[in-house]
């Protein structure tokens, strides 16, 4: 039942927050910061309990939707759900604090939009039915491409379109594979239904199955996005407002590798096994191309989205090395990268905002005028390089060492990639914070605010107890990788009380169609 | 083979090129209602009189008629018929007559090449027509009915002098 | 009467259809292209009655009859269509009345 | 004492926290300076403390677990430290080099409005520094070389305000990492293949599992040389060093002269069980020190500007500590290290004094004269600069540089190669070291001191000047009283070296030649620039070219630029607005084209409309007659 509060809250929260709009502008904000904190705060308390039972599965839901058509509400929470949706909670009170001042217009329907994509993403996260996945797919879909086209900078309306088209179309190839893969399950068992779990180990010949996974696949790396299908990603990331990037970077972007470990992994071990090299090559092309191209840029935002495609690229390198290690360095980048890339956001939008320009060429020397921001850019920079100490670094350490034993040449090539993002991270700090101020005289730029420190140090913190502890990160994603990788998912036993603390609510299927575990 | 056909067939042919290569309206007219009553001759010979006497009376009365009245009406000038002169040049008829004649062609060959058994071609009287319409065909004559109905209040519709031409979407940009 | 009639009553209506084709297709005048459309029917129409002939039954004559009312609903219709046609445009030109264009 | 060794890299981190944290807090200079060297200076005597007990009770501390870092699967990393007698060398250097160099950083930087970041960064670096060297597994060493590498770049860009020192120390950051990649690659081999990353069970399992010289080891500790080579500024990624001469006189007296461009020597030193297990490698190893010892002291004879004298000598001695990894004379290169933080540690901040009085005057040929104007100076300088060129028995440079000459003749894995460019490269370093000091010292004054360096200035210089004299008897040659007090350390730690049979008669020829050949030089750089100066003119115009090609530091870095970077830079600006856009630009541009061709069609002429419908029952009727024939 939690889990369905949690997607609720967020709903209700968006509606609450859209109506609440015409009264006031100050109300919408204070419902999304407060729906978000509710879902943090159970979040978090998920995560202190411990885990007692021996599967990997802390808690599940399961309500009848459309039994006539194997379709349920199906919610399941594990620890790399968990770890998800911390981040998406936690990223995304930190959306609603940065838009504080920055969203002037239509404030209610703004919130509203922003945690309806939340509440999306936390679907996408949790739900173990492909039918209510591809549900949530589309809900966090189309409130972002509001967020773009409504908030967003000069060029929104081409980006946001963009954005959509290339998310809708791999969408609608995934759904075509999930039927697809349905009726192959139903004409082999007589059993149609979308459940996650009975879907898994469906016998079904080669040749179907590597279609229904490229159908997936498309959808995931379309997401991710991996080289070639990344062109979407710097437009939207450059157009949206500070709070749409951060979603996109933060969190939409890790629905697609969520995905990879999730469904494409256990669905598909042999074809991925199979199409690994190609995909890892593919990641490794991403590292070295998105850096290059980050380099180039002379737009903030640009540069910092193509660093994204950089740092996806290894979420593809590491889940294709099919070893536990990479797993969990996919993991934790998918974790870290939210951080560290939502924070540089945050720092492009906070310069947007007082110097109305995002072209680096027209920056520089603002070391003086704005030291703290200038520090945390540069812990961020750090990161996105991989310095030690910082959590990217356990992420791109664990990746590579992970994927090292998998394909030595692509490892390779992607730690050389590691070169290039120092390269365009300390173009950052170079072109914006060092050399001559480049200020006018009568320009003064104002160094962070109260609220804006108090935005951007949990992000710090956080980065860094990534980088010295991140144990606790590994312990609660372990069970789940483990599973995944040696092919024992199996569903949670029910109708049972999983943890004595928390009631697991579960209809018991009457209908013919649904399947009973 | 009958003379009477035959000659029919070629002046309704002949009328009919008339008819469309005139550049007055009214002169086209008349050629049309030739190739109708030429018609009306195959008809007969067909067997068919009851419908020969409808060819004359509707198409070659009616409808003739009533294209010449709405001519009137419009008071078209001497130089409609400049207009049509010139309307009517070689480039224009070429493309649309060769795609024609491909399809008269392949008509043709169609109806040649199937071997027709001889069946002598009986006359078929008014009352058996009058009995199919009133028997089998009443749907499709009350249907006419209601086609030859709408027919009328359409026309009274569409002929209407409205006092405002444009549509209210237009409004704006004029006033 | 033979049954040669009815095959050279069919290729006579073929040959009267392509003509009111024709004739649609290169005239300019709406007036002239409503004329054309009447051969065009009047056609059909001939090829029914030559179908029924050779086979002794009413039906083709009963087709007809439909035609024939059909094309009279039509030309009225028409006709009125012509009227407002040239009140709005003042000219008989079909080519004028492309406001429909992609 | 060992309980306390975690303290040792906290201390001055938590310095480095404190000044970061209250750094808009405006600390008065007062607490800055206390913190900032308090922190390096408890260090320090922690060390001095651990050493102390060691020397007396001859019992090490091996190692302490703190905390677990994380651990997946089989791979485990603990924050854990090691300490032996290699890395309490290096401790001792750091601490107790490192507090000299903060205290004199007090004066030095007094001026400067960025007081506290200064010493936050230094205070990061020695807690980093410390880190690398006490690190128990590779990965929490890697930890420290990346965190000095941070804090390397941070201080070549102190003064960030002037744009090229940004670059430079952007070039140092990226450069290293280059080498880093090596390093990490080298990690991911020694893991897939030993499965463990704790540089103990390296050293044990190694063994045990490779035979020696097979392919495995020799990869893995060429990959480790990569990593060694770039932090240590060796041929081919030399080019950053005299560039990050840009930050401010004591970083490069800390980091780019005394610690941190010594990393890799501790690394291979450290990595030593691995190098005996490949011997192909090791003799990599030397003949990278042996190329980059010339070719560093080439360009070194060429500069113009003091400190970049300063750092190409730093290069070409560090090539000696490679030289004598690479001959296996393992405590020689240790010892060389130890008694060069010494002397360059002095020679660079004697150079910080020198520039600071001459209003941040660069060029030694504006300088001259100054050792009647500032003696303290001049007499420390010259100390250094004996040691450095190794003035024969009384510097401790010449007993360090001494011995590695010698093992380059007499060791079993050298060659006569090795030993040519030893002791070319010693007269080399006499030429220059001089011409440095007479050109600086000797001479017209042709720019007024405007400073005199105070007490907390001149003091570390002369307590280092006592070290850059003194330290070398510890460890003095067979022909020479025959101390081993040094070597004797690493009698545990580090493999002895094996010398050829029937060599030690050759010692003192060796030994007396090189010391003459030392002389030689100095005296040809006495006449050069102090007798007759126009020669040294007309040698100069005489070999312009080669002057300039040394000069430019052998134009490394024209052929970096011309076949790394630019060609990327030329894809990353091309490509700006990235091709595979308009890949699907162009789908878009297709759709569209169709799009207005369709509509096209579309013309609203009414008998256009009915031809197509003609044409259309053509075509079909065609297709029927042709089917059903």
């Amino acid at each position: 039942m939690i889990l369905m509060i949690l997607i609720l809250v967020l709903l209700f929260g968006g509606i609450a927050a859209g109506f609440s709009g015409r009264m006031n502008t100050m109300l919408p904000r204070w419902i999304s910061v407060g729906a978000i904190a509710i879902n943090l705060f159970i979040s978090l308390w998920m995560a202190a309990q411990p885990n007692t039972n021996s599967s990997p599965w802390l808690l599940q839901l399961k309500l009848n939707w459309i039994p006539s058509f194997g379709i349920s509400f199906h919610l399941a929470l594990d620890g790399i759900s968990l770890l998800m949706i911390i981040l998406t909670f936690f990223l995304g009170i930190i959306a609603v604090a940065i838009s504080w001042n920055e969203i002037h217009f239509r404030v209610g329907f703004f919130h509203f939009n922003l945690l309806w994509v939340l509440a999306g993403i936390t679907g996408v996260f949790l739900t173990m039915d492909l039918f209510l996945f591809y549900f949530f797919w589309e809900v966090m879909l189309i409130p972002m491409y509001f967020l773009i086209g409504i908030w967003g900078h000069e060029n929104r309306q081409y980006a946001a379109y963009k954005f959509f088209i290339f998310t809708q179309a791999s969408g609608l190839l995934m759904l075509m594979s999930i039927i697809a893969l349905y009726f192959v399950h139903g004409q082999a068992t007589d059993q149609y239904t979308f459940n996650y779990f009975d879907l898994l180990g469906t016998s079904m010949n080669k040749q179907t199955a590597q279609w229904i996974m490229l159908g997936f696949l498309a959808a995931f790396v379309v997401k991710l996005p991996v080289i070639p299908f990344h062109t979407w990603l710097p437009d939207a990331h450059t157009e949206a407002p500070t709070a749409g990037s951060l979603i996109l970077a933060g969190l939409l972007l890790k629905t697609g590798a969520y995905g990879l470990i999730r469904f494409i992994l256990p669905l598909f071990p042999e074809q991925s096994a199979a199409i690994a090299p190609v995909a890892m090559a593919l990641g490794v092309t991403g590292i070295v191309y998105g850096a290059v191209q980050a380099y180039g840029q002379t737009d903030l935002k640009r540069l910092i989205a193509y660093s994204s495609v950089s740092h996806m690229g290894f979420v593809m390198l590491g889940v294709f090395a099919l070893t536990e290690i990479a797993l969990q360095g996919v993991v934790m980048q998918m974790i870290t990268h939210g951080i560290s890339t939502g924070a540089l956001f945050i720092i492009a939008g906070l310069l947007y905002e007082r110097i109305r320009t995002r072209d680096v060429t027209q920056m520089g020397g603002f070391w003086k005028s704005i030291p703290v921001a200038s520090v945390i850019t540069l812990i961020f920079a750090m990161a996105s390089l991989g310095l030690p100490g910082l959590g990217n670094f356990v992420a791109e350490f664990l990746t590579l060492i992970g994927s090292w034993s998998a394909n030595k040449t692509m490892t390779l090539i992607a730690t050389i990639g590691i070169v290039f993002a120092t390269a365009y991270s300390l173009r950052i700090m170079q072109k914006v914070f060092l050399g001559k101020s480049r200020l006018e005289h009568h320009q003064s730029l104002a160094d962070l605010t109260a609220r804006e420190r108090l935005i951007l140090l949990p992000l710090v913190i956080v980065i860094i107890l990534l980088g010295v502890h991140p144990q606790p990160a590994i312990d609660l994603a372990k069970d789940g990788l483990q599973k995944t990788l040696n092919r024992e998912f199996q569903a949670p036993k029910e109708p049972k009380i999983i943890n004595p603390n928390y009631q697991t609510l579960t209809v018991p299927a009457t209908e013919k169609g649904v399947h009973h575990e | 083979m009958n003379i009477t056909f035959i000659i029919a067939s070629f002046v309704a042919v002949l009328a009919t090129i008339m008819a469309i290569t005139r550049y007055n309206l009214i002169h086209a007219l008349l050629y049309l209602v030739i190739s109708f009553l030429s018609i009306a001759i195959v008809f007969f010979v067909l067997g068919a009189p009851f419908v020969a006497a409808l060819e004359i009376i509707v198409y070659a009365g009616a409808i003739v008629v009533l294209i010449i009245f709405v001519i009137m009406m419009l008071n078209l000038k001497e130089e409609s018929v400049e207009q049509e002169r010139i309307w009517f040049s070689r480039k224009v008829i070429l493309g649309p007559s060769i795609l024609s004649i491909v399809l008269l062609g392949e008509l043709i060959y169609i109806l040649l090449s199937h071997e027709t058994t001889a069946l002598t071609t009986q006359a078929v009287d008014a009352k058996s027509v009058g009995l199919s319409l009133y028997g089998p065909y009443i749907i499709g004559v009350e249907l006419s009915g209601l086609l030859l109905m709408s027919g009328v209040v359409g026309a009274y519709h569409l002929g209407r002098q409205k006092k405002k031409v444009q549509h209210r979407f237009l409004e704006n940009q004029t006033t | 009467m033979n049954a040669a009639i009815a095959d050279q009553a069919l290729m006579l209506a073929g040959i009267l259809f392509v003509l009111g084709l024709i004739s649609v297709l290169i005239r300019r005048n709406i007036i002239f292209m409503l004329i054309s459309v009447e051969i065009m029917l009047n056609a059909a129409g001939l090829a029914f009655i030559a179908a029924g002939a050779r086979w002794g039954q009413p039906d083709g004559q009963v087709m007809f009859v439909f035609i024939l009312t059909m094309a009279a609903a039509e030309v009225s219709v028409g006709l009125a269509l012509i009227l407002q046609i040239y009140h709005q445009l003042k000219t008989l030109d079909s080519d004028a009345a492309d406001k429909m264009h992609g | 004492m060992k309980d306390f060794l975690w303290l040792i890299p906290t201390l001055p981190f938590l310095g480095a926290c404190i000044l970061i944290i209250s750094g808009n807090a405006n600390l008065p200079r007062r607490a800055v300076s206390i913190v900032g060297c308090g922190s390096v200076g408890a260090a320090a005597i922690l060390t001095i403390v651990i050493m102390i007990d060691f020397l007396t009770t001859g019992q090490i501390p091996e190692y302490t677990v703190i905390v677990n870092w994380f651990s997946v699967d089989n791979l485990s990393v603990p924050i854990a430290l090691h300490l032996d007698t290699l890395s309490l060398v290096f401790v001792f250097v750091i601490t107790f080099v490192g507090f000299l160099i903060h205290v004199y950083s007090i004066e030095f930087m007094h001026h400067d409005e960025s007081f506290a970041r200064f010493f936050a960064y230094l205070n990061l670096f020695v807690s980093a520094m410390l880190m690398l060297v006490l690190a128990d597994s590779l990965i929490l060493m890697y930890l420290g070389w990346e965190g000095v590498g941070l804090c390397s770049y941070l201080l070549i860009g102190f003064w960030y305000e002037e744009e090229k020192n940004g670059y430079a120390a952007r070039k140092a950051f990226i450069i290293t990492r280059i080498g880093d990649t090596a390093l990490a690659v080298g990690l991911f081999m020694l893991f897939a293949e030993l499965g463990t990353l704790r540089i103990q069970d390296i050293l044990t399992l190694a063994p045990q599992q490779w035979a020696t010289g097979s392919t495995t080891p020799v990869t893995i500790c060429l990959l480790l040389l990569g990593g060694a080579v770039g932090k240590s500024a060796q041929f081919p990624l030399q080019t950053w060093l005299p560039d990050a001469m840009a930050g401010p006189s004591p970083v490069s007296a800390l980091i780019h002269a005394a610690t941190m461009v010594t990393a890799g020597v501790y690394l291979i030193a450290r990595m030593n069980g691995l190098y005996v297990l490949a011997p192909q490698a090791q003799l990599w190893v030397g003949i990278v020190g042996a190329i980059t010892l010339l070719i560093a002291g080439c360009s070194a004879l060429t500069q113009y500007d003091l400190k970049r004298v300063l750092a190409y000598s730093t290069i070409s001695q560090i090539g000696y500590m490679f030289l004598a990894l690479g001959i296996g004379a393992w405590s020689s290169a240790v010892f060389h290290f130890m008694i060069h933080a010494f002397f360059k540690a002095l020679l660079f901040l004697a150079a910080g004094a020198v520039i600071m009085a001459l209003h941040h005057e660069h060029d030694m040929f504006k300088m001259g004269g100054l050792r009647k104007q500032m003696p303290a100076v001049f007499a420390t300088f010259l100390i250094g600069s004996a040691s450095l060129a190794a003035l024969p028995l009384i510097s401790a440079g010449f007993y360090s540089k001494d011995q590695i000459i010698w093992l380059s003749f007499a060791s079993q894995q050298s060659n006569i190669w090795f030993f040519l460019a030893a002791v070319v490269g010693a007269f080399i370093t006499a030429i220059y070291t001089f011409r440095m000091v007479f050109l600086t010292f000797y001479g017209e004054a042709k720019t007024s001191v405007s400073h005199m360096p105070g007490n907390l200035i001149t003091q570390p210089l002369v307590i280092l000047a006592v070290l850059a004299l003194f330290a070398g008897f510890i460890e003095l040659p067979h022909t020479f009283g025959h101390v081993t007090l040094f070597s004797d350390l690493f009698s545990t730690t580090l493999p002895p070296v094996t010398l050829r049979p029937n060599v030690e008669s050759h010692e003192w020829i060796i030994q007396t030649s090189t010391g003459l050949l030392t002389l030689v030089g100095i005296a040809m750089a006495y006449y050069f620039y102090v007798i007759q100066p126009k020669i040294a003119d007309d040698i100069h115009a005489s070999t312009i070219e080669t002057h300039r090609f040394w000069y430019a530091g052998w134009r490394f870095d024209s052929l970096y630029d011309a076949i790394i970077v630019k060609p990327i830079l030329f894809f990353a600006r091309v490509n700006k607005h990235d091709f595979i856009d308009k890949l699907y630009s162009a789908l878009v541009e297709l759709s569209e084209m169709m799009s207005a061709l369709f509509s096209r069609s579309q013309n609203g002429i009414l008998r256009w409309y009915i031809m197509g419908i003609v044409a259309g029952a053509v075509i079909i009727i065609t297709f029927t007659l042709i089917i059903t024939p």
